[in-house]
């Protein structure tokens, strides 16, 4: 048999693999880089940037949980001007890296602004518009869980940018296929699932959140059955493609994604507890399709089949 | 700095509190500095989830082997304390900036806290290999939390021992036997590590008497351990006199004194 | 010092102890009866039960998750008749053992029915209301998404029965908040955090969904940061008291929850991996007490402190 | 029945697909029957959650062990097999019902597929002990799968080996021997345990020869293993005439093949 085609198109974007890493969980990449060659991925999704830098929030930071991590970054990013003059250049020496930049604001204004001026640089592929970040007191989360305003703020940034529109969703809601439906109308061009659930933790010795911003975002392999089935949700209602994420340490879990209708999956919390992950996955998507005879990794994508007592 | 499967050469109790792993780890051995850390894992499973991060205690670059000594704490530590002679770490490392070496004829003042003394063994013994003379402080709550005092005593450097409750060595806090010192010589340089009441004392103290040097090593909860995330971090004075935050795995654990906003 | 006092007063009910099992994890109690007495629980709360006799779902109904499970049971039960005549006589053998049912219905009318004729046996502490099955076509989780039908259901259960009624509620909701003030006005005089979340999990070898039902509740370890943040967020906004469960498998687990503002908690999933769960639990509790001098477990409850950062 | 720690005294690889532990247990080794399972955990990590099901493949009362036979198939049985001698699991036991032995003078034929030869070992060895011949046709996909082959030769009993591509014994499914045996002498009861599509033409068989007695043991994934949650039912037809589901825990794992509807 040949090499297994692993290449995909999502959303216009030519990723000779499908396999990102998730946003916030790899920094703008420099960090990884001393480790392997990120020229394997598929692409990078870097950390959320900003039209001004931010701070963030006080540690503790993070906090451990059953197969699962909360995080309170609250978005410390260095702002859009900083990001394209001191971490971008970094990132374009990479020949064959499609570079998806996430942005955030606590306005629509601002993600318009951001999306404008990432517009205007060279070397990104695609802007993934983060409406679901539960760390931050004004926009983010709330963006994300009302259609209306999911439709207004990645409508702002289509009107904004050229590059291709990725929405980031919210798990934190009640019918993800609502908010899905309504980014694909306001024009996105695919849809990230799922950003982190709304999570707490409390030091029983202290009496204390463990967090100093009291609540926070799970993510790792605990949330995975969680967002298999918001993407497998989704997939039957948006024609839009779907980067599936939350929990994926192995390539096993990454087919999962592919299967229950992802087209491009990304690896987060696997990251810290593995650091090899994303190539890893790489190799081992390569050899399932090898296993399984199966020529295009695009076969995957939504093939789930039901067994008469479904 | 790179992630390795390291084999558990020894695997020691020491008493109820503490435990010492010795593994064979070349690379690490080889160019570790003192103040470093590695980021540790014990096999694939998800339970627990993330890595440890504990000190470079002592290394032997000759047989390629680093000793990590740590305190039981929770599900990671009691877990590696439970492997065996044999078993494999996931090891990522070294990681961090370590501890700067103080300039030729420069005092020196070390000082731990509980198991804050595991990096100190090796940056003592680093200093004293190139001849300097440092003043080792240990502080303990108690005669029961002493651990590895039969290491750093036989470096042969000035060695004193304080409990909380007098138990063992001096009574009092390792702060109140600093100042001591520094009222009575000029010290250049202090390293200290510990919990961090005890590290923001000797902030104190080093502000006072103006010393500089002062090199505190910190704790922080980790996701990535390589800079990426930016969970871990504490905050700092900037360069521009601004507040900020700085990440401990990466920038740090080894922060000037000066720079270090407890609290914040 | 003194044995500390474990009781507490949940919406009326005296339990010994705030440590009860789980609906539909724990049976009629007669299987866990057979390892140990069932007197040692605060109380039990039992598999729903339907006003007619439940087949439940097809095979396979569970499947492993990383720390949690998945289940789609679909309420397999023998109906409320049958409950009353062949299994609460046994649990009515246990002298201080609050029997606490947990009721569900397709219709409002089936909620009325059920709570009407368990009012009128003897032996019955209290009624649970699952508005929060995921795992039935009809009902179940669409009430528990709507605020408007919980307070429906809510409202029917109260006017059918003199016993106090807690409402066991979804957190596959945006706003758990809202759902939770909606029963409390409907007259629930309890609430119960959390029910299973849904989610989804597929054999990368047979491209097929592991539960035969495609989706099941996730449950267990993984999903306790989300209930233990439901339940802060809720105990904020009602004066009724909270039942807090969702992957409570240690005395430290159930701290945790009542640190956040639960009055009782409740053992599920963990009955599964560690049968003696719950009396180590309940154990448990009593030596932490014990352990930080602490005279009454109801010191607990909502004891959750803040530093300055928060 | 009861949750107990038991110690592993042997851990023993069987080529690359099998296991075999003997653990210390003697409440479990004196009272288990034949086709009873135990639910077995590897300490109280959370990865993996739930405990496996494995059947009792042999037991020395006297000694107060058990043996577990199990092929490596994921997390859970492959841990099982990298625990050392000396390790405790924690085991829930015994459970089910277990096989219901034939009546005095009774033709008998036990037939296991794959890892499905687990459960039928000390069921044979019970009936020997009371004066059966049981036949005992066991088949393997081939001759790399074929597992415990010793222990049932060991036996004295007639023993059937068939493999599907004929690398080993009779090349053919084992239904095809159980047909040809029933056809040439008369059959009372038959003991079965192996894949479903194997569990199924056994079934076919038995109903197109009226063997009024004939057990199945199934298997299905579960919660608790005690007949609590309902997860791990079969399709049956009832007493009644109607459909229903039987949980495997508890009123299994062994059930009579009329009772048994498949595929529902
Ligand atoms: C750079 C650095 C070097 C360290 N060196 C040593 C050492 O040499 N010896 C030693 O005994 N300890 C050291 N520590 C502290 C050590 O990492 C923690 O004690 C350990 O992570 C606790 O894990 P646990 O699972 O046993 O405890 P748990 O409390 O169950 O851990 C829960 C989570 O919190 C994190 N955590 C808990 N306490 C700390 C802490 N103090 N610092 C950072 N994360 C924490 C854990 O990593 C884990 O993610 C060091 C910490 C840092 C940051
Ligand atoms: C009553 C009974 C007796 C059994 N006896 C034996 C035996 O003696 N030897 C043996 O090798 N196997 C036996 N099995 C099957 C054995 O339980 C599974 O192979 C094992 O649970 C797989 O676990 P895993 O973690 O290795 O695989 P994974 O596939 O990773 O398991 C994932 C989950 O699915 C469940 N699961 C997977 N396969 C099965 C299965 N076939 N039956 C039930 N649950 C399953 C697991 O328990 C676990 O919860 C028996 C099953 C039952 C129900
Ligand atoms: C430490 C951390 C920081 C994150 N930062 C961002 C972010 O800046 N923007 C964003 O859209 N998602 C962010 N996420 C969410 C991840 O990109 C991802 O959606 C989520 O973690 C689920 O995937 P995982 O389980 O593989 O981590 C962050 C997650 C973590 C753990
Ligand atoms: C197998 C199983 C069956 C359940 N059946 C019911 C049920 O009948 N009614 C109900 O209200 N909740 C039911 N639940 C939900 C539990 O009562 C509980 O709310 C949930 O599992 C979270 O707690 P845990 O993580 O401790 O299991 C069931 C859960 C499981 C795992
Ligand atoms: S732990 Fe990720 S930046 Fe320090
Ligand atoms: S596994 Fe719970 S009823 Fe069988």
């Amino acid at each position: 048999m040949n090499e297994p085609n692993l290449a995909v198109d999502f959303a216009g974007i030519k990723l000779k693999n499908p396999v990102l890493t998730a946003s916030g969980t790899f920094g703008f990449g420099r960090e990884y880089s001393r480790l392997w060659d990120l020229n394997l991925l598929g692409g990078i999704i870097v950390k959320a940037v900003t039209l001004e830098p931010r701070l963030g929030n006080p540690p503790p930071r993070i906090a451990e949980t059953p197969a699962g991590i909360l995080n309170s970054i609250g978005l410390q990013n260095p702002g859009v001007v900083s990001f394209i003059r001191d971490y971008l250049p970094f990132l374009r020496q990479y020949e064959d890296l499609p570079v998806i930049v996430n942005i955030a604001g606590n306005t629509i204004e601002d993600y318009a602004r951001v999306a404008e001026k990432l517009s205007n640089a060279e070397g990104i592929s695609a802007l993934e518009v983060n409406i679901s970040c539960p760390n931050v007191k004004q926009g983010g989360l709330a963006f994300g869980t009302d259609p209306e305003s999911a439709y207004q703020v990645i409508e702002a940034v289509k009107a904004n940018t050229d590059l291709p529109v990725i929405a980031k969703l919210s798990p934190n809601v009640t019918d993800i296929t609502e908010i899905a439906l309504s980014v694909e109308e306001a024009g996105a061009d695919g849809i990230s699932l799922i950003n982190t659930l709304l999570g707490m933790a409390i030091d029983i010795n202290s009496w204390q959140p463990i967090l100093s911003n009291v609540v926070g975002g799970l993510s790792g392999p605990a949330v995975k059955p969680i967002a298999v089935r918001m993407v497998w949700q989704t997939a039957q209602k948006v024609s839009i493609p779907i980067l599936g994420m939350g929990g994926i340490a192995t390539a096993e879990d990454g087919i999962e994604f592919m299967l229950a209708g992802a087209k491009a999956i990304a690896v987060g919390t696997a990251n810290f507890f593995n650091p090899y992950a994303a190539p890893e996955i790489v190799a081992g998507l390569k050899r399932y399709l090898k296993e399984k005879n199966i020529e295009d990794v695009n076969q995957l994508c939504g093939a789930l089949r039901f067994t008469k007592n479904n | 700095m790179n992630v390795y499967q390291a084999e558990i050469l020894t695997s020691e109790k020491l008493g109820q509190l503490y435990h010492l792993l010795i593994i064979k780890q070349p690379d690490i051995a080889l160019t570790a500095k003192p103040g470093q850390f590695v980021y540790l894992k014990g096999g694939k499973g998800l339970d627990p989830l993330l890595p440890r991060p504990l000190s470079i205690h002592q290394l032997n670059q000759k047989e390629g082997t680093i000793q990590l000594l740590f305190q039981l704490k929770g599900k990671g530590t009691i877990g590696f304390s439970k492997m065996k002679t044999g078993d494999l770490l996931t090891v990522l490392g070294p990681l961090g900036n370590g501890f700067s070496l103080a300039d030729e004829g420069q005092n020196i003042v070390i000082i731990g806290g509980g198991i804050g003394v595991a990096p100190l063994l090796y940056l003592a013994e680093k200093l004293q290999e190139r001849h300097f003379k440092p003043i080792i402080i240990l502080g303990f709550r108690d005669k029961e939390n002493i651990v590895a005092y039969e290491s750093f005593s036989q470096l042969g450097c000035q060695l004193i021992v304080a409990t909380e409750d007098g138990s063992f060595g001096r009574r009092g806090r390792v702060t109140g036997v600093l100042e001591e010192i520094i009222s009575s010589e000029k010290i250049d340089v202090i390293y200290a590590c510990g919990p961090q009441p005890m590290l923001k004392a000797v902030q104190k103290v080093a502000e006072k008497w103006e010393v500089e040097n002062c090199q505190l090593s910190l704790e922080a909860r980790m996701g990535c351990g390589l800079g990426a995330c930016m969970a871990c971090v504490c905050g700092v004075r900037l360069e521009d006199g601004q507040f900020g935050y700085r990440r401990v795995c990466s920038e740090g654990p080894v922060f000037n004194s000066r720079e270090v906003l407890f609290d914040e």
